[in-house]
């Protein structure tokens, strides 16, 4: 036996693989199922939007934003936008605050979705993905109905917003906010609390806080180790300080904290906070109000620079900005919370097996267009 | 502590490396420090407990006009003490070399990489500096501000950025 | 004891699991199935056009320029991200019966080529608001995949694929009639460079042999001709605003005034522009 | 069936002249091509029943445009599936990579020459008919790790290596499972443990309900053991949640990756042939196989009377929301009973046994794999293996243990 010799392989896990939502290609040095080490490869959905964005006027970048997190485009261009106003000293009318919390919020539930979904997707579930992006949908009618668009809205402009919400609106999202707790109950029942699932997932890829920190991991990836961070609460923007809902956090109910099922149901709880955040304002949305009212005619943002974070879904979003006082910006940056969020990947998943990889990696939620930008 | 605060102190504790503070034309006040010098600044900045910098929110690489220095520009947080600082080296366009931070902040890593694959920035002691976004074999780096994309690709034709 | 009590609640989670399956495995008339060519996806409509384009909703798809009304200014072809819109407009003659649009005003251009490419359209609406006439809009047709379309030159050699079955052609104007505008333009824009090339050449002369004038003062040194060479081979640069960032096609025809850099007006509409007050931070920032 | 067949041939004056060996060979080819239209008939329907099942499941219509209701859309795929283009990678191991295939589906369709779809209709009555099905089965393996290592693919290779633990792992329990049974009986034909389960008798022998007498009401054990088995079998054929070996969502395909049209549809084939045979092995050990549910024809009519009433008892009480469809179960089961009522062929009929009753216990036990396909997600490669070493396969060993004791105190046997 003493000849048997051994040796790792190498396995490459994309950028052509049903699991890597999107084109993401890890290097995986497996042992058996057991994976050593894990490179990401990044960089092939890179469609240049820093240097888009250094040849085109402030109002035309909002578009390509939103086109970076596809599946969180309101948010995008909501931290894009708040950037420029605060660079412009714009006051916004408060209808158009309420308005953009509302679609930001409404656009983390349907990211949530998609997160929750494609995650019992990658450990095999393929019926409650089905049922989130069923709920997805209606998220969607509703920014159809205001915007005109389904997944890029351009809606949210530098100053105020591209149309006033349709009559109908505020009926039909109460409406969907009616029925939404239900449906979570249903995603409880089919996937959360089921045993294959939760030994999938609990104690998992464990995400310590300092770890977590250290890589810039943020958003329900953070919180789900335990760590309070989340910037509409320790960092008001917008008008986050008015409303009433809580940071759900992991509690490592299942296993450890800071598992793949604690960033799960970190996200589960957090579109339920989201949907009171919803209810909330619309409650209190102002009927009077032209949102366009604030746009400037001319997007010349003084000499400067600004770094700007946001919430978005998957995370801190923060937008570098310099002007040097003219219509085009002389550099914007992205800070995409997924591409920090997966620079972890290795950390917490070296060790486990190729299957844990794919739940680790499901539940980090990682939008590739975000990454590469 | 204010960013006045940790200027100062920084330029105590540092006094040539530290240049200056920026406080005008920027809605984060930077301070400016020497390349060389960013990675014993952060070490400081993150192990000292009243500063306590544990977390940088973001490194991005910069190029003004194409003519000037480029620069690198660190956005620095304490989750704990929740003060911000940002950093900023100048260095110059041929032979840019700026010292890594990727062993402080596991941040820095992948962050470093873009800004060396996008501005041609060296960052010394980098475990394994090399392209992220772009192809390993693509030649310059598309954001500086005079660069001009070659022709060519591996054969396939490169579309000019308007 | 946590071995038993693990297969106990695996058996009865995997039942609630199951439960929510067959609730509607019975229940298949909750399905949310659209057969599409046979039932559309409703289009949420409600009118946000004016005058006759009152059915202009907010659905963003395919592009659509009600040519009677647009009168060349470009606001459109500037305030698009992607480059997708394509206008040659020329100065009008009496003999082109330029039309009065919708809103009064008298066209005073004529809009030889109004393209657009909805292969490249990225559908961001940033183009209508802008246009003072309304005459550009988004249509809720988002069926327009066709093989009919107008096939036109404008796709540059360096495309590399054959677009042009998206490529619509709004202007009336005959084939004919736009190449020869085209080379009039091309024409007038010559001569304007050559005139002008001519009027730096005479300043450039003039500072010569002012120039000269001075060396002789100060020491008698010969007279080079370069400046006026370098003069010469760049006049029509000139002629571009400093700010712009983008190629326009073609280049000469540029006969617009055009504002000293590229705004983004972003009011519905003129009238309502006109009676708003200017927000007070713009000028500060200017 | 091949020997009544073989007699049935040389009872026609013009062919007695062929001989009986002749006669013998020219039935056996024809019951074995009866057995093969059998299996790709039944994937081809089950494919569609799964794609329907699937779909309701997940608020989907499922297939709808080829035939009405999409009833033609298997074929049409099946029709796709052939005319595509062969392709064998560069660096395959040619053999391996084409005899893979056929491997697994000769294993799989060669075992139904041993099931009895009613008391005459099987194609042989063997003595080891359990025995002989249990041991073809295991070829199916081989297939898969033929398949996956002449791939030369690494996805392939973890999908074959997967799946050889699995399906190695799962025989022991499911072995021991089929024991109990056979120790019940004494036998290992099929046919004699079917005609076992005949007649009607109390639940788990002492409570009086009086239901048929299949293996599963015999005792708590063997209703245990029947879902022992049916867990067991699952994962021996590889489906969710014991699909590792060709998990798409880790392994891409599994040890299928490189397979495409034809060798790919022979895979798909012998997976459905697979599910078949398990339900029909569940039906036949544990459900009774042919036999009727009802002994005679006023238990039919009293059976289904009770049908009804639990029915419209359920979707009264249980279900919050009554509407049409659930009202569809209710009336069909009255409309049973009231036929039954009026008819009494038609009781007879139900009462008596007959291939209806095989497939319907069949179908239903395939309904309910499809079900936990689209309910569960997918385990690990070590909880796999955790749930057959620990769980499953010490509840086979006490339930074949339980079985034993059961029988001496019922009296079934004695020492």
């Amino acid at each position: 036996m003493g000849r048997l010799h051994a040796e790792e392989m190498i396995l490459n896990m994309g950028p052509q693989h049903p699991s890597t939502h999107g084109v993401l290609r890890l290097k995986l040095r497996t042992d058996g199922e057991i994976v050593s080490h894990i490179e990401p490869v990044i960089g092939y959905l890179h469609r240049s939007f820093e240097k888009h964005a250094e040849n085109l006027e402030y109002q035309q970048v909002t578009p390509f934003c939103g086109r970076c997190d596809y599946l969180a485009a309101m948010g995008s261009e909501h931290g894009y936008a708040m950037a420029v106003e605060k660079m412009m000293g714009i006051e916004l009318p408060e209808r158009v605050e309420y308005l953009r919390v509302i679609f930001a919020e409404l656009q983390r539930i349907a990211s949530h979705l998609v997160a929750v979904g494609t995650f019992g997707l990658d450990v095999g579930a393929i019926t409650p993905f089905i049922y989130c992006f069923r709920e997805r949908e209606l998220i969607l009618d509703l920014f159809e109905m205001a915007s005109g668009a389904r997944l890029l809205y351009n809606y949210i402009w530098i100053g105020g917003l591209a149309h006033d919400i349709p009559p109908g609106f505020v009926e039909k999202t109460y409406e969907f906010l009616d029925d939404f707790d239900k449906r979570i109950a249903e995603y409880n029942q089919i996937l959360t609390g089921n045993k294959i699932f939760v030994e999938r997932a609990a104690d998992v890829g464990v995400l310590t806080p300092e770890v977590a920190i250290n890589y810039g991991v943020t958003g329900p990836s953070l919180r789900a180790s335990g760590v309070n961070i989340d910037l509409r609460r320790t960092q008001p923007y917008s008008i986050y300080d008015r409303f009433d809902f809580d940071i759900p956090l992991g509690e490592g109910a299942q296993g450890t904290i800071g598992d793949s099922w604690d960033r799960y149901y970190v996200r589960v709880r957090e579109m339920e906070e989201s949907a009171k955040i919803v209810r909330q304002a619309l409650d209190q949305l102002p009927v009077e109000g032209d949102v366009k009212s604030a746009v400037p005619k001319r997007i010349r943002p003084p000499k400067g620079e600004i770094y700007f974070r946001s919430e978005n879904a998957r995370g801190e979003l923060g937008y570098y900005i310099v002007s040097n006082g003219k219509n085009v910006p002389l550099r914007v940056k992205m800070r995409s919370p997924a591409f920090s969020n997966l620079s972890v990947i290795n950390e917490i998943g070296h060790g486990w097996m190729i299957s844990d990889v794919i739940a680790i990696l499901g539940s980090l939620d990682i939008v590739l267009g975000e990454i590469d930008r | 502590m204010t960013e006045q605060e940790i200027y100062a102190d920084l330029s105590a504790k540092f006094s040539d490396k530290i240049v200056e503070l920026i406080e005008a034309e920027t809605f984060n006040p930077t301070v400016v420090v020497a390349p060389a010098a960013i990675t014993e600044v952060c070490h400081y900045l993150k192990d000292t407990e009243t500063l306590n910098f544990n977390s940088l929110m973001n490194l991005a690489g910069h190029d003004t006009d194409g003519e000037s220095d480029l620069s690198v520009i660190y956005h620095l947080h304490s989750t704990e003490l929740d003060h911000y600082i940002t950093l900023k080296a100048f260095t110059n366009r041929e032979n840019s070399e700026v010292s890594s931070v990727a062993n402080i902040y596991g941040t820095a890593d992948w962050h470093e990489r873009e800004a060396w694959d996008l501005y041609g920035i060296k960052f010394t002691g980098h475990p394994d500096l090399k392209r992220i976004l772009l192809e390993e074999d693509w030649e310059g780096h598309p954001l500086k501000k005079d660069y001009v994309a070659a022709e060519f690709y591996r054969g396939m034709r490169i579309e000019k950025v308007k | 004891m946590s071995y038993f009590s693990n297969i106990t609640n695996a058996i009865t989670t995997l039942v609630d699991g199951m439960k929510v399956t067959m609730g509607y495995f019975v229940r298949p008339r909750e399905h949310v199935t659209l057969q599409y060519p046979d039932e559309v996806w409703p289009i949420p409509s409600r009118n946000i056009g004016v005058g006759e384009l009152d059915s202009y909703n907010t659905i963003r798809s395919k592009l659509t320029v009600n040519i009677d009304d647009c009168i060349g200014c470009k606001a459109c072809e500037r305030a698009c991200p992607v480059n997708c819109i394509h206008i040659d407009a020329y100065k009008g003659t009496p003999e082109d019966n330029l039309q009065i649009t919708s809103n009064g005003t008298q066209v005073k251009l004529l809009t030889a080529s109004f393209i657009i490419d909805m292969s490249e359209c990225m559908f961001c609406d940033l183009c209508t608001p802008p246009c003072p006439e309304n005459c550009i809009t988004m249509t809720p047709d988002y069926q327009f995949i066709s093989n009919d379309n107008l096939k036109t030159e404008v796709t540059p050699e360096e495309r590399w694929r054959d677009k042009n079955l998206l490529i619509y052609q709004f202007s009336k104007v005959s084939e004919d009639e736009r190449q020869r505008r085209k080379a009039e333009a091309v024409e007038a824009a010559k001569a304007k460079a050559a005139l002008m090339a001519a009027k730096k050449a005479a300043a450039a002369k003039a500072a010569e042999e002012k120039a000269a004038l001075a060396a002789q003062v100060a020491e008698s040194a010969p007279v080079s001709a370069e400046p006026v060479a370098e003069v010469i081979a760049t006049p029509v640069e000139t002629v571009k605003p400093e700010a712009e960032t983008r190629v326009d096609i073609p280049i000469e025809t540029i006969t617009v005034s055009k504002p000293e850099e590229s705004t983004v007006s972003v009011s519905d509409s003129p009238v309502t522009e006109a009676s708003e007050t200017p927000p007070t931070k713009e000028n500060e920032n200017g | 069936m091949i020997q009544s067949l073989a007699n049935w041939i040389l009872s026609f004056e013009v062919l007695s002249g062929l001989g009986s060996s002749v006669a013998w060979g020219l039935s056996l080819f024809v019951v074995s091509a009866l057995i093969f239209v059998f299996v790709a008939a039944n994937a081809i329907i089950l494919v569609y029943f799964e794609r329907k099942v699937s779909a309701f499941m997940q608020v989907r219509l499922g297939p709808m445009r080829v035939g009405k209701f999409g009833t033609l859309q298997t074929v049409a795929d099946a029709l796709k599936l052939l005319q595509k283009e062969d392709i064998i990678p560069r660096s395959a191991d040619k053999v391996l990579f084409i005899i893979g295939p056929w491997i697994i589906l000769i294993a799989s369709v060669v075992t139904f020459a041993a099931i009895p779809f009613s008391d005459s209709l099987l194609a042989a009555n063997m003595n080891i008919g359990l025995f002989y099905i249990v041991s073809i089965s295991s070829i199916v393996v081989l297939g898969i790790v033929m398949a996956g290592w002449a791939s030369n693919n690494k996805w392939s290779l973890y999908g074959a290596m997967r799946s050889a633990a699995q399906v190695i792992s799962y025989e022991i329990p499911v072995g021991i499972t089929l024991i109990a049974v056979v120790a019940v009986v004494g036998s290992l034909n099929l046919q004699t443990i079917i005609q076992a389960q005949g007649g009607t008798g109390n639940l788990f022998h002492w409570i009086p309900i009086p239901l048929p007498n299949w293996f599963i009401f015999h005792s708590p054990f063997l209703f245990l053991a029947a879902f022992v088995y049916l867990i067991g079998a699952t994962a021996e054929i590889n489906r969710t949640p014991f699909d590792i070996p060709e998990s798409e969502s880790e392994l891409v395909a599994g040890f299928m990756t490189e397979f495409s049209g034809l060798r790919w549809a022979l895979f798909f084939l012998s997976e459905y042939a697979n599910a078949t045979l398990v339900a029909f092995l569940v039906s036949i050990l544990f459900l009774g196989g042919w036999q009727s549910p009802f002994s005679n024809y006023a238990g039919a009519q009293i059976g289904f009377t009770i049908i009804t009433l639990v029915a419209a008892m359920w979707t009264v009480f249980v279900k919050a929301k009554v509407n049409r469809l659930s009202i569809y179960p209710v009336g069909l089961a009255l409309i049973i009973t009231i036929a039954a009522w009026l008819f009494p062929g038609f009781a007879i009929w139900l009462a008596s046994p007959g291939i209806f009753w095989m497939f319907m216990k069949a179908g239903s036990i395939i309904f309910l794999l499809m079900w936990f396909r689209w309910t569960f997600p997918r385990l690990r490669v070590d909880q796999l293996m955790y749930v057959s070493w620990k769980v499953i396969l010490p509840l086979s060993l006490i339930n074949l243990m339980g079985v034993a004791v059961w029988m001496w105190l019922t009296g079934e046997i004695q020492f």
